[in-house]
């Protein structure tokens, strides 16, 4: 407790992009509930804070942490094990914290190869090809940056985790209900769930919200989006060829990107008690090929010009493999 | 929870390692197996670790049973045989300890380890592999109770063959409501069409014909003649099914079977049906004289009437006023609680053999024809002549293995071809004294009386050559060859080619499955092999059983076969039914899908996925449901179920990844690995 | 198929591993795609549907008994492979799918090779013929019959003779080789294509 | 259309009137010919029965040339049935025989070839009249029917046997050259030799053999009344025509079988003239057959003896029914 | 523990047509390494891609999948779809960097024991020249254990 009487509460941003912060921000003047409920001790995007202080803070001082991110360097591992003794309920908040997310993606690369990227490729203006050293001899003496781990992990994969947000960001309509949820909490007027559940998702996938009409999937051909001329409204996209992973994405955002005719990327993160969530729109989408003929089955699957990041676009990190073979070879893939 | 127990989630388990005598114990160290699970498997939840001679015997049996008692055990691990030799033995023995027998899991160390494995050393590590895999699957057992269905006591009969009147008549007897579904306007099937029957060379139809009016008369029998099945719904013990019956234009109350319409009926058609082609009928016909039932029927498609719009002479000369032009097509549905296919077969094509010149050459004859051709109601009235309709043949030639035993066409052997091609060499001998020449690969005569037969053939002074037939010719080298058939075949046993001249060929062509028995199959939900032919639940065990539980096949439908073995399998396929019947209902095995309602999406990925229609669609909840009495437990839409929506019971994720894990806990030596750069 | 994971393969209890790879197992090997002469039932469709069966030692049935039973010197002896006019209606006929005309040729080469070639006649044409090949790229009509005649006379000198006339009155026939651009290209292939048979 | 065209030796030799007739009627039927520059003979029979590998390589070259020289088609026609043959078979076995394509581009690469086994199609000239110029077409040129004539269409062996990529409709009893020859107007008798051997190389090797395959099909030419024998393969022809008369001699019979391409008779049906198309250059003179769609009678006609067939009784047991064309001997 | 590489394949059979075939691989005591640990499904159709990746992920160095031929499974036609999802896997663990080669699909009727046992000694060939896959050794790299997270304890 604070010596307001408000409990604390904190944010951290880990390897991520920051859109789930913006996403908490989002929810408009009901961030005033946070404020009057919690005393904010520590958020580094919101106000200005430094880790000495949380060091110096009692064991388990922090109610509740919001963390997003993925593990990618020592200072992420460092600031996730010290938020996680400091708290008492840590929440991986994001598919970055919870899975890994696009930044998960990078573990079918090598450091090198993203080094590679990051620094030598058209994008960046880097006329003498500099890159970043963890030691770096300047006159007043040696300055170092963290180290940059082979491969991101989740933060349930470094640290133990209470509870689960997923999305990429997470949902402002759900980040609210989280906020009543534990603010009802903290009046005495609801218990907390059981350790380990996903909160903030619905209990089936994206389907269930959309409202597009489906009926029984027979795929003859899978096309690109951007290939299409156009893209019927109303029925399934699946139905038309394109790959949609609401099958097999928890619901919970009301299905937006279908209803806008993007098919669903899947960043809700896999349903409940589902382990590796490229298997299921592997084992699904396969399954309702229509084809019986070798040749014609691989003529199908041709049109699937990316699996691996089709199906792991944002589960990677927290998928079966975990990484790709490139990462530990270190080679370019 | 300690450490230890969120291992073993508090489970009591016991390992019992069978040594099969020295079958696994000669290979594998069964002492060490036992004692190590017990030792290096405690903190994984085995409390007991036993090795025993035969753990199938009674007091291997037993074992168990004490120890569930005694050590108060919650699951059971054997390992020794194949579950499918005992693992019902030892989940009795589970239950008879006083657990749910589905709370026992087996690791097969002999037919996987000790049968295939000659290091001891190697042999037992896998040994060991395999039970840690078992320990970790059964932990996630469940107690499962067999699914009970309730059976229906009509039963449907498709196919009104010799095999399918055997099993009318079988059911029928025993009192219970039988319908017979015949897609001709008679029954008899291809035994009517025979004229003499191997070894014993019965008259075909005076043992057939008995049986048609037995079932036309039963009391218990509804003969649906004429008739299709169209639809399957329901699952066993609850079988709904669609019968269209096809317009006839005889009302068969009023019709006497005076066959005075067939008499006056002025159209006459080529019966490529009942007489392969070889002989006429009438527009409106029965296929034979005693055909059962009596009615005859308008081939629509070639009535003067309904091709010109007059004539009517049928309609004019029936003295009961039995025609009826305006008749259409009815549609009924029957509840049956078991279905027996007994579909039959169609013969091969022997157009699709150019060089044995049938369709081109007049006196090639298939066999069918050449039944039709010795029986004494046939088109000829049992003489054998040549395509002239009245010579006879001096000389035969009979040619085995048409279209089978060929990979260019069928690659089985058809097993009946060689009895009925000395039938043949019999008849020939018998009815025209011609010289016959029979032409074989191997003479197959595999069954009671059936080399007698063949004896008594070779003793006539049939001439057997051994060389697969090249080519049926009319195109003489010399002039001596001229307007002869000339068979062109290498005598393999004096090793020389030969030409043979011949008046007349006979062309034992194969037994094919129908052309629409895949059809046929899938309207049913059972399956078919890569030839066409219906697929048993099990070749030798349960030969007239399918997959799908209460629809039964017997006869050709499930590949070639001679009388005795089709009349054999219709009586079975009866049996199979009454024992069905006699039970009331029906236990099945609880390794069944379900859906789990909150988690589903209904996004309907799993709809078709389902070749046994379990899985259907709710359009009002927008669910998928699956109907667990028609769902085999195969599976598929578990694994397919994008949300992990569907559930298995007896092969859950759980058990199966458990098992995965605890197949790979004993890894053997951690590889080097290369050193990242 | 390849038989690339031999030492993997299965062995039954008991069973002897073959010490040298037989004849059949030769012949196999060198016959291009699947012979399927292990799948040779016997039935003596080939020997009857033979348009020169009646002269060959023995039928192409007979032959490849003799291969699998290890008899090579009487299977590369017999003239069966000679009389062969690749007409492939064996091949089409075969219940079994055997290749038998392709089986034909291996066979023919093989006695070549081991010098057991026995109907001179055919091996001279197809010598003599293979050496204008090689040596124009092309085949020489007048050349091949002329040279071929010199030695073997099936129809008799004067005859041939006379036809080679007939053929000459009616234009259908070169008194000079026609000879391709790159003859040396061809010759390299060919050498090397013969070397690397030679290595096997 | 336009294909790449792979004459062959004999085409160039002994069958010039095919090579003449398929030139006179080229342009009629809109095929447009790229002759493979410098191919090579393809072994015939020959080559295969001394050296396997090389033998392949021999007709690899003309694959790999072939595909070089691919200026917009991707298919090798050829006309003599060896040399269709020989490339298909090569194609083929260079496509499903991983090791034997390995040696024979190995041995490609010494004259700096290579072949990519399945980029070239090799299909035979009467697939090509057949399929791609098409039935209608040829009935739409037909200017002088050959109504009368009959014909017995002869295919020899190794156009429709071993057919390794299934291009015809029967190994045994095809029907397309009959179908071809019904267009062009002639009266088509069912042949059962059709696919019966010539004898091949066999006049070198054997003379009694190879009489004795040559009379069977002359005889049986002439036992089914055929006017005429119609053929697409030079061996074929070379056998049946300059052989016929010492086979005569041989047996001591007097047939007279005029034995033409079927090039040579569709340039007629067109209206060409038959000096254009090379006839008269086979041995056993056409002439005569020829006369009975108008072509001039020559002064001497051999006496044709041919024995009458049996008229088969009006009344009898029906035929099995049979469509006039048969579908096929394999699935 | 000697240098040769001893893979570790976990097989995955069908009820009715491969796991017979093993069956009668031992009856026959027809020989075949010792590296293919075979467990049970009802049918190719259960195959989950999960257990593969699974075992892959858990030290497999190869997995062997095996059930009826093509129009011979005993649920009419659910193989056809174990062939779809395997292809589509296949190509999922080519993109991460895996072999293909890792998992191969191999049809063994209930009679074809000698032909299974030949298919697991050819398989463990093509592993052996795949060299080990070791994921659970390889993906603690760096001294960052991946798969058994480093749990510190937590304040009650």
């Amino acid at each position: 407790m604070s010596e307001n009487g408000k409990p604390k509460f904190a944010m951290y941003w880990a390897a991520s992009c920051g859109g789930c912060e913006i996403a908490v921000l989002n929810i408009h003047e009901r961030i005033l509930d946070v404020d009057a409920n919690f005393e904010v001790a520590f958020w580094p995007v919101a106000m200005d804070a430094k880790y000495k202080d949380v060091e110096a803070m009692q064991d388990g001082e922090i109610l509740l942490t919001l963390f997003n991110g993925g593990i990618r360097n020592e200072e992420n591992e460092h600031i996730a094990k010290l938020l996680r003794k400091k708290s008492q309920l840590l929440v991986a908040f994001g598919s970055c914290a919870n899975e890994g997310c696009i930044p998960g993606l990078a573990n079918l690369s090598p450091m090198e190869a993203l080094f590679e990227t990051a620094y030598h490729t058209a994008s960046t203006e880097n006329p003498e090809g500099i890159l970043p050293q963890y030691e770096y001899d300047v006159p007043e003496g040696t300055i170092t940056i963290p180290t940059m781990y082979p491969v991101l992990r989740t933060l349930d994969q470094v640290v133990d985790v209470d509870y689960y947000i997923p999305g990429c960001p997470p949902e402002s309509h759900q980040i609210e209900a989280v906020i009543d949820a534990v603010i009802a909490v903290l009046k005495g007027e609801a218990e907390l769930p059981p350790k380990g559940t996903v909160l903030g998702v619905g209990t089936s996938t994206v389907c269930d919200e959309c409202s597009r009409k489906r009926d029984v999937k027979k795929i003859k051909q899978f096309v690109r989006i951007q290939d299409v001329e156009r893209i019927d409204p109303e029925i399934c996209l699946l139905e038309q060829g394109i790959l949609c992973n609401g099958p097999a994405t928890a619901s919970g955002c009301t299905a937006l990107c279908p209803a806008a005719g993007a098919p669903c990327a899947g960043c809700y993160g896999p349903a409940n008690g589902v382990i590796d969530y490229g298997a299921r729109m592997m084992a699904s989408v396969a399954s309702v090929i229509d084809s019986r003929d070798p040749d014609e089955i691989d003529a199908i699957l041709d049109g699937l010009v990316d699996p691996a990041g089709s199906f792991y676009r944002f589960n990677l990190a927290h998928s079966l493999l975990h990484t790709g073979q490139a990462s530990w070879n270190g080679k370019g893939s | 929870m300690t450490g230890e127990e969120a291992q073993t989630n508090g489970h009591r388990i016991g390992v019992y390692v069978c040594h099969c005598g020295t079958n696994i114990a000669g290979v594998v160290d069964v002492e060490h197996v036992s004692e190590w699970a017990k030792d290096a498997l405690g903190d994984r939840g085995v409390v007991v670790g036993k090795d025993y001679k035969f753990m199938c015997s009674d007091l291997g049996q037993e074992l168990i049973q004490k120890d569930i008692e005694r050590e108060g055990l919650d699951r059971v691990v054997v390992a020794a045989c194949s579950p499918h030799l005992h693992e019902k033995t030892f989940r009795n023995a589970t239950e008879r300890g006083g657990l749910n027998p589905y709370l026992c899991e087996m690791a097969s160390i002999r037919e996987q380890v000790s049968w295939v494995h000659t290091n001891k050393a190697i042999a037992t590590e896998k040994a060991k592999a395999m039970i840690s895999g078992a320990v970790e699957r059964v932990k996630e057992h469940e107690s499962l109770e067999p699914f009970r269905v309730p059976i229906e006591e009509a039963t449907l009969i498709v196919g009104g063959g010799i095999a399918g009147i055997q099993s009318a008549l079988e059911i029928a007897n025993a009192g219970h409501p039988v319908y017979l579904v015949e897609r001709e306007p008679s029954i008899g099937g291809h035994m009517a069409q025979f004229d003499k029957t191997f070894p014993t060379l019965d008259c075909s139809a005076c043992i057939l014909t008995p049986r048609m009016s037995e079932v036309g008369v039963h009391p218990n029998i509804e003969l649906l003649t004429w008739s299709e099945v169209e639809k399957v719904e329901g699952y066993v013990g609850n079988f709904a099914v669609t019968i269209r019956k096809k317009a006839s234009y005889v009302i068969n109350e009023d019709c006497t079977g005076c066959g005075i319409c067939w008499q006056k009926c002025p159209k006459k058609v080529i019966d490529d049906k009942f007489e392969v082609g070889l002989g006429y009928r009438k527009a409106i016909y029965t296929p034979f004289e005693q055909a059962v039932p009596k009615y005859p029927v308008i081939d629509h498609d070639n009535c003067t009437y309904f091709e010109k719009g007059s004539c009517k002479a049928c309609e004019k000369f029936c003295p009961t006023e039995a025609i009826n032009f305006e008749d259409e097509d009815e549609v009924i549905t029957v509840n049956v609680g078991n279905i027996v296919l007994a579909t039959g077969y169609d013969l091969f094509d022997a157009r699709r053999i150019p060089q044995y010149g049938y369709g081109r050459l007049a006196n090639v004859f298939t066999s069918l024809e050449f039944e039709r051709m010795t029986n004494a109601a046939g088109p000829t009235d049992g003489d054998i002549v040549l395509r002239d309709g009245v010579t006879a043949p001096k000389s035969v030639g009979i040619v085995h293995c048409v279209g089978s035993r060929d990979r260019n066409f069928n690659n089985y052997c058809s097993s009946i071809c060689c009895m009925q091609s000395l039938k043949f060499a019999h008849l020939v001998h018998e009815r025209t004294g011609a010289e016959v020449f029979n032409f074989y690969i191997d003479i197959r005569t595999p069954a009671k009386e059936y080399d007698e037969f063949y004896q008594r053939v070779l003793d006539e002074g049939t001439r057997f050559v051994r060389g697969r037939v090249a080519e049926v010719t009319d195109a003489a080298r010399l002039p001596g060859e001229e307007g002869k058939l000339i068979v062109q075949v290498e005598d393999t046993l004096a090793g020389q080619q030969r030409r043979i001249p011949v008046d007349m060929v006979i062309l034992s062509a194969a037994l094919e499955p129908r052309t629409d028995a895949y059809e046929t199959a899938k309207k049913f939900g059972i399956a078919c092999s890569a030839n066409g032919w219906f697929t048993e639940k099990h070749p030798k065990l349960d030969p007239v059983a399918t997959m799908t539980e209460g629809v039964f096949i017997a006869g050709c439908s499930t590949g070639p076969k001679d009388i005795p073995a089709t009349v054999s399998q219709g009586s079975a396929a009866a049996a199979r039914i009454l024992s069905y019947i006699e039970m009331g209902e029906l236990a099945l095995e609880p390794v069944r899908a379900t859906v789990i309602a909150e988690q589903c999406s209904g996004c309907r990925i799993c709809n078709d996925l389902c070749p046994f229609n379990a899985i259907s669609y709710d359009a009002e909840t927008e669910l998928s449901e699956i109907n667990i009495a028609l769902c085999q437990g195969c599976g598929t839409c578990v694994a397919a179920c994008p949300a992990g929506a569907i559930t298995g019971t007896g092969f859950s994720n759980e058990q199966v990844l458990a098992q995965i894990e605890g197949l790979l806990m004993l890894n053997v030596e951690p590889q080097p690995v290369a050193e990242p750069a | 198929m390849n038989t690339t994971a031999e030492p993997a393969a299965p062995v039954r209890e008991g069973e002897a591993a073959t010490a040298e790879p037989s004849f059949l197992r030769w012949i196999e090997n060198n016959t291009p795609g699947d012979s399927r002469l292990i799948m040779c039932i016997q039935c003596g469709t080939c020997g009857g549907s033979c348009p020169s069966g009646p002269d060959m030692d023995h039928s192409p049935r007979q032959v490849f008994a003799m291969v699998r039973a290890g008899l090579k010197d009487e299977a590369l002896s017999s003239n069966t492979p000679w009389y062969c006019v690749s007409c492939y209606l064996c091949t089409v006929r075969c219940p079994q799918e055997v290749h038998i005309t392709d089986i034909m040729y291996t066979l023919k080469s093989k006695a070549i090779e081991e010098g057991m070639a026995q109907v001179d006649a055919a091996k001279v044409w197809s010598e003599t013929f293979i050496g204008y090949v090689e040596e124009y790229g092309r085949s020489f009509e007048l050349g091949l019959a002329t040279r071929h005649n010199i030695r073997h006379r099936p129809m008799g000198m004067t005859r041939a003779a006379s036809l080679g006339v007939g053929m000459l009155a009616k234009g259908r026939i070169d008194l000079t080789p026609q000879v391709i651009e790159d003859v040396g290209q061809l010759r390299l292939i060919l050498w090397k294509a013969k070397e690397l048979e030679a290595e096997q | 259309m336009k294909y790449m065209f792979y004459p062959g030796c004999s085409l160039h030799r002994s069958a010039r009137p095919y090579l003449d007739s398929l030139a006179a009627i080229q342009e009629k039927l809109t095929m447009e010919l790229q002759e493979v520059e410098d191919w090579n003979c393809c072994g015939a029979t020959e080559y295969m029965s001394v050296y396997r590998a090389p033998a392949h390589a021999l007709v690899g070259r003309n694959l790999a040339l072939a595909q070089q020289q691919s200026n917009g088609s991707d298919t090798v026609m050829a006309a003599c049935s060896a040399c269709y043959l020989n490339l298909e078979k090569t194609e083929n076995y260079m496509r499903t025989d991983e090791e034997l394509n390995n040696k024979v581009n190995t041995a490609l690469a010494e004259g700096d070839l290579h072949y990519d086994a399945g980029s070239i199609q090799v299909r035979h000239l009467l697939d090509i009249i057949y399929n791609d110029v098409g039935m209608d077409r040829i009935k739409n040129l037909v200017t002088n029917p050959l109504e009368g004539l009959k014909v017995a269409a002869y295919y020899g062996c190794m156009i429709v046997r071993p057919d390794v990529n299934q291009r015809w409709n029967s190994p045994e009893y095809p029907t397309v050259l009959e179908e071809l020859m019904e267009a062009l107007g002639a009266e088509v008798i069912d042949f059962p030799m059709k696919t019966h051997c010539c004898s091949g190389h066999m006049t070198q090797i054997s003379s009694d053999v190879a009489y004795e395959l040559i009379r069977r099909l002359i005889y049986g030419a002439t036992h089914y009344e055929a006017d005429i024998l119609v053929t697409l393969c030079p061996m074929c022809q070379l056998n049946l025509d300059a052989y016929q008369i010492e086979m005569n001699n041989h047996f001591d019979t007097d047939y007279v079988m005029p034995i033409l391409y079927f090039t040579q008779l569709m340039g007629l049906a067109f209206g060409i003239e038959p000096e254009e198309l090379g006839i008269g250059r086979e041995f056993v003179s056409a002439k005569q057959a020829l006369a009975k769609i108008g072509a001039p009678v020559p002064d001497e006609v051999p006496e044709k003896g041919k024995p009458r067939r049996k008229k088969k009784k009006e009344e009898g047991l029906p035929m099995p029914q049979v469509s006039t064309r048969f579908n096929g001997g394999s699935k | 523990m000697t240098n040769e590489f001893d893979p570790v394949i976990i097989g995955f059979t069908c009820n009715w047509c491969s796991y017979r075939a093993a069956d009668m691989a031992g009856t026959a005591r027809i020989k075949y390494p010792h590296n293919v640990r075979l467990m049970r499904l009802m049918c190719s159709g259960r195959l989950d891609p999960t257990f593969v990746l699974k075992a892959l992920a858990g030290g497999a160095d190869g997995v062997l999948l095996t059930g009826c031929h093509p129009g011979e499974c005993h649920y009419l036609e659910q193989n056809y779809k174990a062939l779809r999802r395997v292809k589509l896997l296949k190509r999922t663990i080519a993109a991460m960097g895996i072999e293909p080669e890792r998992v191969k699909l191999v049809w063994a009727s209930a009679a074809e024991g000698t032909f299974l046992a030949k298919e697991i000694g050819v398989f463990v060939e093509e592993i052996k020249a795949l060299g080990p896959l070791n994921w659970p050794q390889r993906a603690g790299i760096n001294g960052i254990p991946v798969h058994q997270p480093e749990i510190e304890e937590v304040p009650a």
